[in-house]
């Protein structure tokens, strides 16, 4: 296929799409809500699948990062008025920042440990956020009058920081980065012995993960004007539902997180709003039931994921049009 | 390919569909944000209850301006995060020309900023943080009360212990304190205001103490009392922890003058039902009592117990929602149409008598656009929650000195 | 003198609490080598379970052990080979799919008992709840001493099949060398479901002792599973004396931390300490224990 | 002039030495041959060369460099290339993208990495199976890969172990070829760990025996296999299983 500045022409096909989504839905501020949710977990489905996916160092912490952009963005206002946006230039870097130490920690780690130590990090922010007043203001978070009522604005910023994640993932995966990334998942002993200094990559992965995870905290400080440890720095609903998006859309692939937040927020808000107010009510109830075994059966039957295992998927979608017609 | 571009632009055409709110004349919808699921769910319950049995009795009544009240429930699942994606769709999508509800401080501070961001009046009846009701937290002036889209019904939390202070000045015996609080926004904030209290009532507090919601073994907190012996004990808990921290301090055998919650879990029934013959001749301050000389309050107290559960009865919360929705249908029937702002005109111009107590919003201190009450003190007499203060309300005698190793027995 | 005796008698009675929780834990991930972290889910059913004997039929939770035992070990089991025990020859980019299984697993276990209980607190009001007795001024919570001494025996009872009977020595072969384990014929497939069934029903015994202690409601879970890994870790892979330490101290780590330097604190001193080993003694206790 | 040296090396794991003073030196343009029966500490010696395992006492010095201590990347760097005896192929990348990995020590660029990893696919005999994935590849294909992905690193010395283990005779000739020619077309000094004795007898410029971690003998292939030290280790238990014509 041939390269339209460094994306292929499907791709580019995809982005004005996404570009025009907030029209084609009618306009309205809820659904383009639900795509700005879309576009923020493909950033950190991104970061994560980049350091996990690509790596192979899966991080149960990511939150850590995610929460540290956010306070980045909002401390400052919190204590001298300066304004959360600075935090879209300060929120990675904060979180580069904490890569570096945790990784000095947690990449003596390896496999379920590795796993450990990076949710255990994200648990001790947490817990450290909430308690340590003086500076965060505690469990009563910060709040912060949000700039623009429209969407738009949030959504072509969210939009773009998606697009950026996507197309580094992209370009690092076809250079020197992306291989020893790779190669660091596949065997480290075999990546050291090629001379590969696989403690430095790993770094170097990380930073890239956790910069845009930080990004996304610090647009979620921007665009929500409210954080509170418990959100930000959340197991389940940041830590881990990033990785589900992740093994949704497609472990190791570029599309995957996209894919994956994309399926995660629309049959999470489908069933929580029983299907947009259409089925009976009962059903918004099932919102994360629905969700969960989706979970079991995609690693069950699908463990590639979605775009992963795309192959399959239409395999078994063509065969059932084959039965259709005979 | 063909097949998946088709289905998905139908599923746009369907959602688009939706999206748009048919107008329909014959109702009138309010959005209502409470914690229906998770942690705080007993208290979205008890408020959802209240809210329905105020809107059967209204649309019984004739409805408003002759039109049928309709409560949206949006469930904030007691998430800061959530409340303001509720707020959000009530507002766009349900397109409701007013909020009320808002359960936990945080979540209903949160959501606040969504309603005022985008003009709707948002009638608060629980969250208590003082923030709330102060424009300087929404960048806006004290004088700024015409673009101030935020009600309030019930008292802020530094007001609880209003009523307590009555009843604490009156024990001379009290000198000392040690607080107890979970570190949530209710929590912290209940705490400094306690503190605040104290100082104006010459109490000494000798520590200021959080723990974590659903701490399992609360020894180490109470053992301060043990050895401090402070003669009050003040502590800010939802339902079970406050049910955990009385069995515990039963269980070490603590005596301090006084055991005082701060409303919230304390006046629960299933604080009783938990924590048993430890939650006996505990205090706590409260907002609101059946017995209270308040016109419909005893009506309201009996119709919920009839339509529900009778082992359940309705606290200060469910009032409060129950109060809320007769705030709502009075402000609605004086604005001059159904839109935010003529309803927020009529808000500021609301001067009633509700199973709460009376309703007007006024300006005070940092806050406009509060309902400025009196605070109540009660007290678990024999499984009852009886009203001990002020004394010329209260029916029972406050039990005082409490003799704990006979009441533990 | 006495607040450091009465914080110590806590920390140990909670800490044998914990150590039971983290039992099961330490023996899934010795032989299975994942993060179960279902753990805590796991825990939440086997409490439903115990409140819905003594609730509609009045049987008393520490009798209810006998049942929730068995319950939850077929369940566990129908988990282990249905949902956990497929992926272990199959190929994926990441070899923690079992572990995000596990994570699936737990989902679905909350959200059901989300959907069947509600979210209400639940608890159990019996006639020993609110119990305690007495050595001088300490006191001594009568559920957390019936707990820890049952947690004491049902180790020994788990140490003495670990090591005094042949399936049981054959998960600790499987724990210790698995491709080892299965050159000397022991089936490591029937032993891997097996143990996820045995470290579950720790479990929920665990839970029955829990539900008289504390409250119930369906997202109780995950502060349990962060404990179980903190003991395991701290007690050294699949080793049950080390568990029982390690639960031991978390227990009296978290106690007197509270006591002396911050309750709010309380749980981030766990994790801290679990990081700690984690990086810099791994191995934990195992190291001294050898079992 | 001698590439690599090591003196008096020695490793101890707790009570057990495995590698017991071990002193030999490597010329430039040679093939070394290592042998010994099982567990003599071949593979080791190996290990404690790129850093696998860290050394208890002795040193290594390689092209003038202390590599005792170094981490095993830079010693790659430094110009030491290894295969490993129990195969590691980057399981789920193509042969060619295996072998870009080790390309890209040297080669800054993807097309740079794309050129070195194309020669060294046709130099052995790779280029038919270059998109299939490395995990899928038969037996013979995963041990000239290890050597493919080593090659790529541009080695001055290259420390093969039992790359011939499993190959059937025509396989074998190939392997044979690949390795001589490697020498003597790339001019990279070899060390060679190996059981099948036809091959590493045919092949090698000296031998090197050890047995039980320390050396017996040294010296042409056909001064070692008439020492009476040799003999004796492989005539001891190890005979049997060792000195099989094809094992």
């Amino acid at each position: 296929m041939k390269k339209y500045l460094l994306l292929e022409k499907r791709e580019w096909i995809i982005l004005g799409g996404a570009a025009l989504a907030p029209w084609i839905f009618g306009f309205s501020p809820y659904f383009q809500g639900l795509l700005i949710l879309v576009l923020m977990w493909v950033v950190l489905g991104n970061s994560w699948n980049l350091l996990a996916g690509y790596t192979g160092q899966v991080s149960f912490g990511h939150a850590a990062f995610f929460g540290i952009g956010a306070y980045a963005a909002a401390i400052p206002y919190h204590h001298f008025k300066i304004s959360p946006w600075w935090g879209l230039l300060t929120g990675g870097l904060a979180a580069v920042i904490l890569g570096y130490f945790l990784g000095k920690l947690v990449f003596r780690l390896r496999g379920p440990y590795f796993a450990l130590g990076t949710l255990a990090s994200g648990e001790i922010l947490r817990l450290l956020f909430g308690e340590e007043e003086w500076l965060t203001n505690g469990h009563n978070g910060i709040l912060y009058m949000t700039t623009f009522i429209s969407k738009i604005p949030y959504y072509y910023l969210i939009l773009f920081i998606a697009m950026g994640s996507l197309v580094a993932v992209k370009v690092i995966m076809k250079s020197k980065l992306g291989f020893y990334f790779l190669s660091i998942r596949e065997d480290q002993e075999a990546a050291e012995a090629l001379g590969i200094d696989t403690t430095k990559y790993k770094n170097i992965a990380l930073a890239i993960s956790s910069f845009f995870a930080g990004l996304a905290g610090a647009f979620y400080m921007i665009y929500m004007g409210f954080v509170d440890p418990e959100v930000v720095f959340a197991l389940h609903n940041i830590s881990i539902l990033t990785i589900l998006v992740g093994i949704i859309g497609g472990v190791g692939t570029i599309w995957g997180p996209a894919v994956g937040a994309l399926i995660m927020v629309f049959i999470q808000e489908l069933f929580r709003s029983s299907f947009f107010g259409v089925g009976p009510q009962w059903v918004s109830q099932l919102h994360s039931l629905v969700f969960g075994a989706l979970v079991v059966v995609m690693i069950l039957y699908l463990a590639g994921g979605v775009v992963g295992d795309w192959d399959i998927i239409r395999k078994k979608f063509g065969k059932k049009r084959v039965e259709g017609q005979g | 390919m063909k097949r998946i571009i088709a289905i998905s632009f139908a599923l746009f055409m369907l959602l688009n569909l939706i999206g748009c709110a048919k107008d329909d004349n014959s109702s009138i919808k309010i959005g209502v944000l409470l914690p229906l699921t998770g942690a705080m769910a007993k208290f979205g319950e008890m408020e959802k209850n209240s809210f329905e049995l105020a809107r059967i009795e209204i649309n019984a009544a004739g409805g408003v301006k002759g039109r049928d009240l309709v409560f949206v429930y949006e469930d904030d699942t007691g998430k800061p995060d959530v409340g303001r994606m509720g707020m959000e769709k009530l507002i766009t999508v349900d397109k409701v020309p007013m909020i009320t509800g808002g359960y936990s401080s945080s979540v209903t501070f949160a959501a606040a900023q969504v309603a005022q961001k985008y003009r709707v009046p948002f009638l608060v009846n629980t969250g208590s943080v003082d923030k709330i009701t102060e424009p300087e937290s929404f960048d806006l002036k004290i004088s700024d009360a015409d673009k101030f889209y935020i009600y309030r019904l019930n008292p802020p939390v530094s007001e609880y212990a209003s009523g307590l202070e009555g009843f604490l000045k009156n024990l001379a015996s009290v000198e000392t304190a040690i607080i107890f609080h979970e570190n949530t926004t209710f929590g912290t904030n209940g705490a400094k205001a306690f503190a605040i209290s104290c100082e104006r009532l010459g109490i000494e507090v000798f520590e200021i103490d959080s723990y974590t919601e659903g701490t399992v073994d609360f020894k180490p907190l109470l053992l301060k009392v043990k050895e401090q012996k402070p003669d009050l004990v003040y502590m800010i808990s939802y339902v079970m922890d406050a049910a955990l921290l009385m069995k515990q301090s039963k269980e070490l055998r603590l005596s301090p003058k006084l055991f005082v919650g701060a409303g919230a879990g304390y006046t629960m029934p299933a604080y009783r039902e938990n924590a048993g013959i430890a939650s006996e001749k505990t205090i706590s301050a409260t907002l609101w009592h059946q017995s209270l000389p308040v016109p419909g309050a005893t009506d309201y107290y009996n119709a919920y117990i009839a339509k529900y559960d009778d082992k359940s009865p309705p606290d200060y919360h469910g009032v409060e929602a129950y109060a809320a929705a007769y705030v709502v249908k009075d402000a609605i029937e004086r604005a001059q149409d159904f839109k935010s702002a003529s309803i927020k005109t009529a808000l500021d111009g609301t001067d009633m008598m509700t199973a709460f107590g009376p309703v007007k919003f006024i300006a005070y201190d940092a806050k406009i656009n509060q309902n400025k009450m009196e605070t109540y003190v009660v007290q678990w007499i024999n499984g009852n929650l009886e009203l001990i203060w002020p004394k010329h309300l209260a029916k029972v005698e406050a039990v005082y000195p409490i003799d704990w190793n006979a009441e533990w027995k | 003198m006495e607040t450091f005796v009465q914080t110590l008698v806590s920390g140990i009675l909670i800490g044998g609490l914990y150590a039971i929780i983290g039992i099961g834990m330490t023996l899934i991930m010795g032989v299975l080598n994942i993060i179960n972290l279902a753990h805590g889910q796991i825990l939440m059913l086997s409490m439903y379970i115990t409140w819905v004997l003594w609730t509609y039929f009045g049987i008393d939770p520490y009798i209810a052990i006998f049942i929730t035992i068995p319950i939850v070990f077929f369940i566990a089991e129908g988990i282990s080979k249905f949902l956990l025990h497929p992926l272990m020859g199959k190929d994926s980019i990441l070899p923690e799919n079992q572990v995000l299984m596990t994570v699936g697993i737990g989902m679905v276990l909350v959200e059901l008992a989300r959907v069947i209980f509600s979210s209400d607190y639940k608890s159990v009001q019996t006639s020993y709840t609110n119990k305690s007795w007495y050595l001088g001024t300490i006191s001594f919570n009568t559920p957390l001493t019936i707990a820890f001494i049952i947690s004491i025996i049902m180790t020994v009872g788990l140490f003495l099949f670990l090591t005094k009977t042949d399936t049981g020595r054959s998960v600790r072969a499987t724990a210790q060398d698995k491709s080892a384990a299965a050159l000397m014929g022991i089936s490591t497939g029937k032993i891997t479901v097996l143990t996820y069934g045995l470290g579950s029903a720790l479990d929920a015994a665990a839970g029955s002792l829990l539900l008289p202690i504390y409250y119930l409601y369906p997202d109780v879970g995950p502060l349990f599973t962060v404990k179980a890994f903190v003991i395991t870790i701290l007690g050294g892979l699949g080793s049950t004396v080390g568990a029982i330490f390690g639960g031991l101290i978390l227990g009296l780590a978290e106690t007197f931390g509270a006591t002396y330097i911050s309750m709010g604190y309380r749980d981030a001193i766990g994790l801290i300490i679990f990081l700690l080993v984690l990086v810099f003694f791994p191995g934990g206790l195992k190291r001294f224990t050898k079992v | 002039m001698s590439i690599l040296k090591i003196d008096n090396l020695t490793k101890r794991f707790g009570g057990l030495t495995a590698v017991d003073h071990v002193s030999l030196e490597v010329n430039e343009g040679e093939i070394l041959g290592l042998i010994g029966p099982n567990g003599s500490g071949k593979t080791t010696i190996f290990n404690l060369i790129n850093s696998y395992y860290p050394v208890s006492s002795g040193t290594i010095t390689f092209n003038g460099h202390d590599i005792t201590h170094m981490p095993t990347n830079r010693i790659a760097k430094l110009g030491i290339g290894r295969t490993f005896q129990v195969v590691k192929p980057l399981k789920r990348l193509s042969v060619i993208e295996n072998i870009m990995v080790g390309a890209f020590a040297r080669e800054k660029t993807f097309s740079g990495a794309r050129k070195v990893a194309t020669e060294v696919l046709e130099f052995c005999h790779l280029d038919g199976v270059a998109k299939m994935k490395a995990g899928s590849l038969p037996i013979a294909g995963r041990k000239r890969l290890e050597i493919a992905k080593a090659l790529a690193t541009r080695p001055l010395l290259l420390l093969l172990d039992e790359t011939a283990a499993g190959l059937n005779p025509t396989e074998l000739v190939q392997a044979i070829s690949i390795i001589k020619n490697i020498r003597t077309e790339l001019g990279i000094t070899i060390v060679i760990v190996e059981h099948i004795m036809r091959v590493i007898m045919t092949i090698s410029d000296r031998i090197h025996a050890i047995a039980q971690g320390a050396t017996i003998a040294e010296g042409t292939p056909a001064e070692v296999s008439v020492d009476p030290a040799t003999i004796a280790a492989y005539l001891g238990s190890d005979f049997k299983a060792e000195n099989r014509p094809d094992a």
